[in-house]
């Protein structure tokens, strides 16, 4: 245990070590490759169980290091263990490896198997590093390489040109909320004059407000931003959809149960930085992406896609959580969140794997009796996802939120558009449901699925053990998960779900979710074959859905038209301006030139003529003394030398 | 103990108590000299004999037996045929260096053996950079085989000395590096320190030699195998090739001038035996501490003939390499392993921090990894690069 | 230890001597190469010399510009020789005094 | 006494090994002979308590630089054609000899050259090697570079350039 506490940096390490080495490897050691990460991995869970186990026994430690002086101060980097970093080391380590184990047979057929590992290896590496980093430089750093990571992955098969622009469109996005992450970060250092979390009571969480509460706010937000890019809030959430052009296992590790996780374990991390407004801004943010994605989802029609969506939706409700409730609201949110979405992930994976890489729903069905493990598993994920009651995490976490939302004294909003996300989330889950596995087979893919390979379904249900047990361990009667964030230990007393408040709010979200699978169910149930039900019924909101919102349009008209046309005027001003400028200084050049060379060839050449002539006259004698014999010049310096020596001694008295 | 371990020292001060007090370092000096020409000599003697029994025996058939009980007489009568063969030099050779040759071979090989130490206090000069000396002599070889194939005026004679230098210079490199190691961690290039570093005891009282590490026990073996090549020894022994270039550099020598080579030849595979033993085998210290009663210079001899009868043993059984067989196994194989051995040997230095009780298996086991999987590597990329089998038109 | 500085001195003079006046005088660009590497040497017995007869030889610091300048002499032996070789393979000779096509 | 027997003997060795070197005719000699001039030169390091640099000087010179002086010699047939001294011989001896005359009389010139030496003097390979580590770290990089680029440079130069593809016809 000790040991763990000491050299927690071997966690990330060796998934690094393995990316690094994975990269040397030719493309046809495929099972080195494989074997590799894997086992990488493998020990980074390990390692991470056992600083789990440690922080339960109350082990905490920070270490830091001087990274490179810049003057008299020096930029510092360090690790950390505590409760919040191990759980998520935990968690990222779990997923991760069930994940790549996943990928064995997922991307078996994959011309690129080993850079595929590779990637995956590095992203694993710097995700562990973030969350397990003492400073926030190094959180920046891994970051950034996490970004990269997600980058090189979703572009993974580049020939495609969709994929090719979804991860430079992924990259661009995250990119700007960074920038606001990087100016946030500058200015907390000058502030402060630390990156350092915790340093002994001089790190920069422990120095309560910095400069004022307007100071402090605007660092929390400008920090914030970095959340939103890379969590997919409103405004930037436009990336995270796209992003489902990689591989599947991609989406569900990177933009589904870790990366987009960091923003809301960032706002976490640096919770003591967060002042109530900005924990204000937080909230609203949170809830209205909430509602916003799941609304979206309603409408489409890519399997990935919903799911897509539907991430969008839940890490609002992870943002909502730490604002209205604070770190462990989220938190928990969090964790559950990351074995459900990736179980449906995987699931989806297997659904398109089984379809030959069909993601329509429209064109699947009647999967349930095809893929009967597929479909056992992607139910308890459904459920998980939608909340229903007491059996599935979902509902623990989700109810937690709400709870704290109906408590948060700011404003009812987010608590009313928390409970309609519940009954959207429910609502279009069904529906996919529905369609997929329900009904008759649509086209003859569908009819032809298998199952899949053991490789597969192994990990689909180990996480579907843990997208129902992870539930059991932050219910009101047993808050284990909220105490141990903050160091406590948890008594079991059934009376707080008893409570009455409490009890309401569960009543009416299970109420929610109820209605929501039932309106679904009655109308996807029975619906055959064709135009969707609620398209027929409301075709105009069912486009404006379709299009989502129509944001990406938006940004089309404003964003990146005012981009263009402000290229088009740099490149005017360019063209007309700078060349029309740049022409008369040449053209007057080109006068003054015709001038100069009629005085230049009656009057300077006849001069230049008998100067040159002398010139080589000259060189041609001294040219005799450099005739090719080395040796010669060498005799030259002997006697130079001499004399020079003779001239030491003589000179000198 | 002490009595029995320390007798020559014993009798080395003694008898230079003689001498009048101005003379006495001379006396002692000359009396080591005296001991190393008469223990090795004799050595030399036991060694070529035992090489032929231990050869005949390996392939079934008895070694010589007729002269002396068990043929141990062998070496005399050996020797007095050398001794009296007559001394032919060619026409055409250079007379001078036709004569050198076998003494610029002989001389420098027996000063290699003044800095090691045979014994507890039994080293004739402990020098601070004992392991530099010992390269710096040995390279004199090299020039004394130039000088012997190129004043031969024989071409194959020529072509076994160019065979014998490109051999030589090119497993001096792995030589060398895989010495590296063990100075590092020993902090120190006097042969009586690298003993000194490996005298301590761990768990069991089992000795801490280098050979009991990962990088110890790879440096041993690609010392071994460099220091065969480097001796002209089969399986390396191309360069005296009879088959090929009628034995090489050796072609013009006969006589005494021939017995000058061999004893040189053997004598350099004595020296570096012992410098093997020396730095990897922990020189004269006892395996166990329970075995420290037993005199030192004792325990010297066990691991020096053990390792001269793996030399005897390796002949015995490896057949001869090509040219260019030869030189990739140095270049491609020998030299990249010995530099990351010596990358292992700091991380095994490097991990000697490590305190837990888990750490020592874990600690060895990395490393012997971190040595093997690119040994592995190497050996299948070298594999990779050989040519196919040849096939012959005309002999199926 | 009573052989004065001055005799170390000499000695390296006249080492430089004879490698500087072989040099001029030889025609092989071989031997031209080793005068070169008998005058690094006579420099290097300089170095050692006054190293050790300065009042503080603990500082080293002539030893370790002869190891430097050792160091240094392998690495021109190199490169000189392998020029030698590779005119040697165009030219068909190893005399200086045929390499002059750099002249003016 | 036995010092300066000593120094004679090493310093004839050298100074004849050296002037054999760059007067006899066959280069093979020549090279050995400077073998030997090298050798006795570490002898002479030996004497002045520099083992170190004593021992690197015969690993170099002697293993090295000799053995590679003889390859060159039997790549270049230099053994069989033998030239001639150089045409300008007596100038290049006359100024080698004009340069010598004037270090040996800046040296007698110099006061100061007839003490003796302090008594002891520390320089163990430790020491060495902690210097080298420390205070001449960037050298010994630098020294390292070299090598390498000597390395480099001399296979490159020496390797023999692939034959040139045939002009196309026209």
């Amino acid at each position: 245990m000790e040991f763990i506490v000491k050299h927690i940096w071997l966690i990330p390490a060796a998934p690094l070590l393995a990316a690094g080495a994975g990269a040397l490897l030719p493309k046809r050691r495929r099972r080195s490759g494989a074997g590799l990460a894997v086992g990488a991995v493998g020990v980074s869970f390990l390692l991470s169980c056992a600083a789990f186990w440690a922080t339960l026994h109350g082990g905490r430690a920070t270490s830091h290091f001087r990274w490179f002086d810049f003057g008299a101060t020096s930029a510092q980097l360090g690790w950390m263990l505590d409760p919040l970093g191990a759980i998520m080391a935990v968690m990222v380590a779990l997923v991760s490896l069930l994940i790549f184990i996943y990928s064995l047979g997922y991307m078996a057929g994959d011309g690129n198997f080993t850079r595929f590992f590779c990637f995956m290896s590095l992203f694993a590496a710097a995700m562990l590093g973030m969350v397990l980093a003492n400073s926030l430089l190094l959180f920046f750093i891994c970051w950034e390489l996490v970004g990269l990571a997600s980058y090189l992955l979703i572009g993974f098969w580049f020939q495609k040109p969709a994929a090719a622009a979804a991860a430079r469109k992924a990259f661009i996005t995250t990119r700007i909320g960074d920038l606001g992450f990087l100016v946030g970060m500058l200015a907390l250092y000058s502030k402060t004059g630390t990156l350092l979390f915790y340093d002994g009571g001089g790190g920069c969480l422990e120095q309560g407000v910095i400069g004022g509460v307007a100071v402090s706010t605007a660092i929390a937000l400008l920090i914030f931003c970095g959340a939103i890019g890379k969590s997919g809030q409103l405004p930037l959430h436009v990336w995270l959809p796209d992003a489902m052009e990689g591989p599947t296992p991609v989406s569900a590790l990177i933009h589904a149960a870790t990366m987009v996780a960091a923003g809301v374990f960032l706002v976490a991390r640096v919770y003591p930085l967060m002042t109530p407004q900005a924990l204000q801004v937080v909230t609203w943010v949170g809830a209205l992406t909430a509602v916003f994605a799941a609304a979206i989802a309603v409408a489409q029609n890519d399997i990935k896609r919903i799911l897509a969506y539907s991430t969008v939706s839940q890490l609002g409700y992870m943002m909502m959580g730490l604002g209205a409730g604070g770190v462990a609201v989220g938190m928990f949110h969090l964790t559950t969140h990351a074995f459900f979405k990736a179980l449906l992930f995987l699931g989806a994976g297997s659904v398109i794997h089984g379809c030959h890489d069909e993601q329509d729903i429209r064109k699947m069905g009647g999967l349930r009796k095809r893929m009967p493990v597929t479909f056992a598993a992607y139910a308890a994920g459904m459920m998980a996802l939608c909340g229903v009651p007491l059996f599935f995490s979902g509902f623990w976490s989700k109810d937690a939120i709400l709870g704290a939302a109906d408590h948060w004294s700011a404003s009812r909003g987010p608590f009313y558009l928390g409970l309609f996300g519940a009954f959207l989330t429910a609502f279009y889950m069904t529906r996919q449901v529905c369609a997929v596995f329900f009904g008759k087979p649509a086209t003859g893919e569908a009819e032809r699925a298998r199952e899949s390979a053991p490789v597969m379904t192994a990990p689909l249900l180990i996480l579907a053990v843990l997208a129902v047990a992870a539930g059991f361990f932050g219910t009101p009667a047993w808050p284990w998960f909220q105490r141990y964030l903050e160091g406590g230990r948890a008594g079991f007393d059934l009376s707080r779900l008893l409570d009455g408040r409490a009890l309401t709010v569960m009543l009416l979200s299970t109420a929610l979710v109820a209605a929501g699978i039932t309106w679904g169910g009655w109308i996807y149930g029975r619906a055959g074959r064709g135009t969707d039900p609620f398209e027929k019924a409301r075709p105009a909101l069912f486009a404006c859905l379709r299009r989502k919102f129509f944001v990406d349009e938006f940004y089309a008209a404003t964003v990146v038209r005012l981009t263009a046309a402000f290229a088009m005027f740099c490149d005017w001003l360019d063209r007309v301006v700078l060349d029309g400028a740049v022409r008369a200084v040449s053209w007057l050049a080109v006068a003054l030139a015709r001038l100069n060379r009629s005085v230049d060839e009656s009057v300077v050449n006849g001069g230049f003529d008998a100067g040159t002539e002398a010139v080589r006259g000259s060189g041609a004698w001294v040219s005799r003394f450099q005739n090719g014999q080395a040796q010669r010049y060498l005799r030259v310096i002997g006697l130079a030398f001499c004399g020079l020596l003779i001239l030491l001694l003589w000179g000198s008295p | 103990m002490s009595g029995a371990d320390q007798i020559f020292v014993w009798i080395g001060h003694e008898a230079a108590g003689w001498a009048p007090a101005p003379a006495q370092p001379l006396v002692s000096a000359i009396l080591a000299i005296a001991g190393i020409m008469a223990v090795f000599g004799a050595c030399f003697a036991l060694t070529t004999v035992a090489e032929r029994k231990i050869l005949g025996r390996m392939q079934n058939r008895f070694g010589p037996n007729r002269v002396g009980p068990y043929g141990l007489f062998q070496p005399l009568a050996d020797g007095v045929k050398m001794l009296t063969k007559e001394d032919i030099v060619p026409f055409s050779a250079d007379k001078t260096l036709h004569f050198l040759a076998p003494l610029v071979l002989t001389v420098p090989v027996w000063l290699a053996f003044a800095v090691l130490p045979f014994g507890r206090n039994m080293s004739a000069l402990d020098l601070d950079c004992g392991v530099l000396f010992f390269f710096a002599i040995g390279s004199a070889s090299e020039l004394a085989v130039f000088m012997a194939g190129w004043s031969s005026q024989n071409k194959y004679s020529l072509v076994g000395a160019m065979r014998a230098i490109a051999q030589m210079i090119s497993y001096e490199v792995p030589l060398v590096l895989s010495t590296v190691p063990v100075l590092m961690l020993a902090g120190s290039l006097s042969l009586n320190g690298i003993v000194a570093a490996q005298g301590s005891h761990t768990i069991g009282g089992l000795a801490r030699w280098n050979v009991f590490t990962p990088w110890g026990l790879a440096g041993l073996l690609l010392f071994l195998i460099a220091a065969t090549a480097e001796s002209n020894r089969s399986p390396f022994d191309l360069p005296e090739g009879e088959s090929e270039i009628i034995a090489g550099y050796l072609t013009e020598y006969s006589g005494f001038k021939y017995a000058l080579f061999f004893l040189g030849e053997y004598l350099g595979l004595f020296a570096v035996t012992g410098l093997a033993v020396t730095l990897f085998l922990g020189g004269w210290h006892a395996p166990f501490q329970w075995l420290e009663w037993a005199p030192s210079w004792l325990w010297f001899g066990a691991k020096f003939s053990v390792l001269i009868f793996l030399f005897i043993w390796a002949r015995a059984t490896l057949p001869r390499l090509r040219l260019d067989q030869l030189l990739n196994f140095s270049w491609r194989f020998l030299a990249p392993l010995s530099l990351i051995n010596l990358a292992v040997a700091a991380a095994w230095h490097w991990t000697g921090a490590w305190e837990s009780a888990a750490a020592a298996p874990v600690r060895w086991l990395l490393c012997a990894a971190l040595i093997a999987l690119p040994a592995h590597w190497l050996g299948r990329a070298l594999r990779g690069r050989l040519p196919p089998p040849r096939k012959y038109r005309y002999a199926e | 230890m009573t052989t004065p500085l001055a005799h170390y001195l000499i000695l390296a003079a006249l080492l430089f001597g004879v490698g500087l006046a072989g040099a001029l005088a030889r025609r092989n660009a071989i031997l031209v190469l080793l005068g070169l590497e008998l005058m690094l040497n006579a420099a290097n017995l300089n170095f050692i010399a006054f190293w050790r007869f300065s009042s503080h030889p603990g500082e080293l610091t002539g030893l370790m510009f002869v190891l430097f300048s050792i160091a240094i002499g392998a690495a021109e032996a190199a490169i000189g020789l392998a020029l030698v070789i590779a005119i040697h393979r165009h030219r068909r000779t190893a005399q200086v005094d045929r390499f002059d096509s750099l002249k003016g | 006494m036995l010092n300066e027997i000593a120094f004679l003997l090493c310093a004839t060795l050298t100074l004849a090994g050296a002037v054999a070197a760059m007067t006899l005719r066959n280069l093979v000699h020549c090279a050995l002979c400077a073998a030997g001039a090298f050798a006795g030169l570490a002898a002479i390091y030996l004497q002045l308590d520099a083992e170190f640099a004593g021992f690197a000087q015969l690993l170099v010179y002697v293993g090295a630089v000799a053995i590679l002086i003889v390859f060159t010699i039997l790549l270049t047939r230099g053994a069989e054609i033998q030239p001639a001294a150089s045409p300008s011989w007596r100038m290049g001896v006359t100024v080698g000899a004009l340069v010598t005359a004037c270090l040996i009389g800046s040296i007698a010139a110099s006061p100061g050259l007839h003490g003796s030496p302090p008594q002891t003097v520390q320089a163990p390979v430790k020491r060495i090697g902690e210097q080298l580590m420390n205070q001449y770290v960037m050298p010994l990089e630098a020294i390292g570079l070299l090598l390498t680029a000597a390395l480099l440079g001399a296979v490159i130069i020496a390797l023999r350039e692939p034959p040139k593809p045939e002009p196309p016809a026209p």
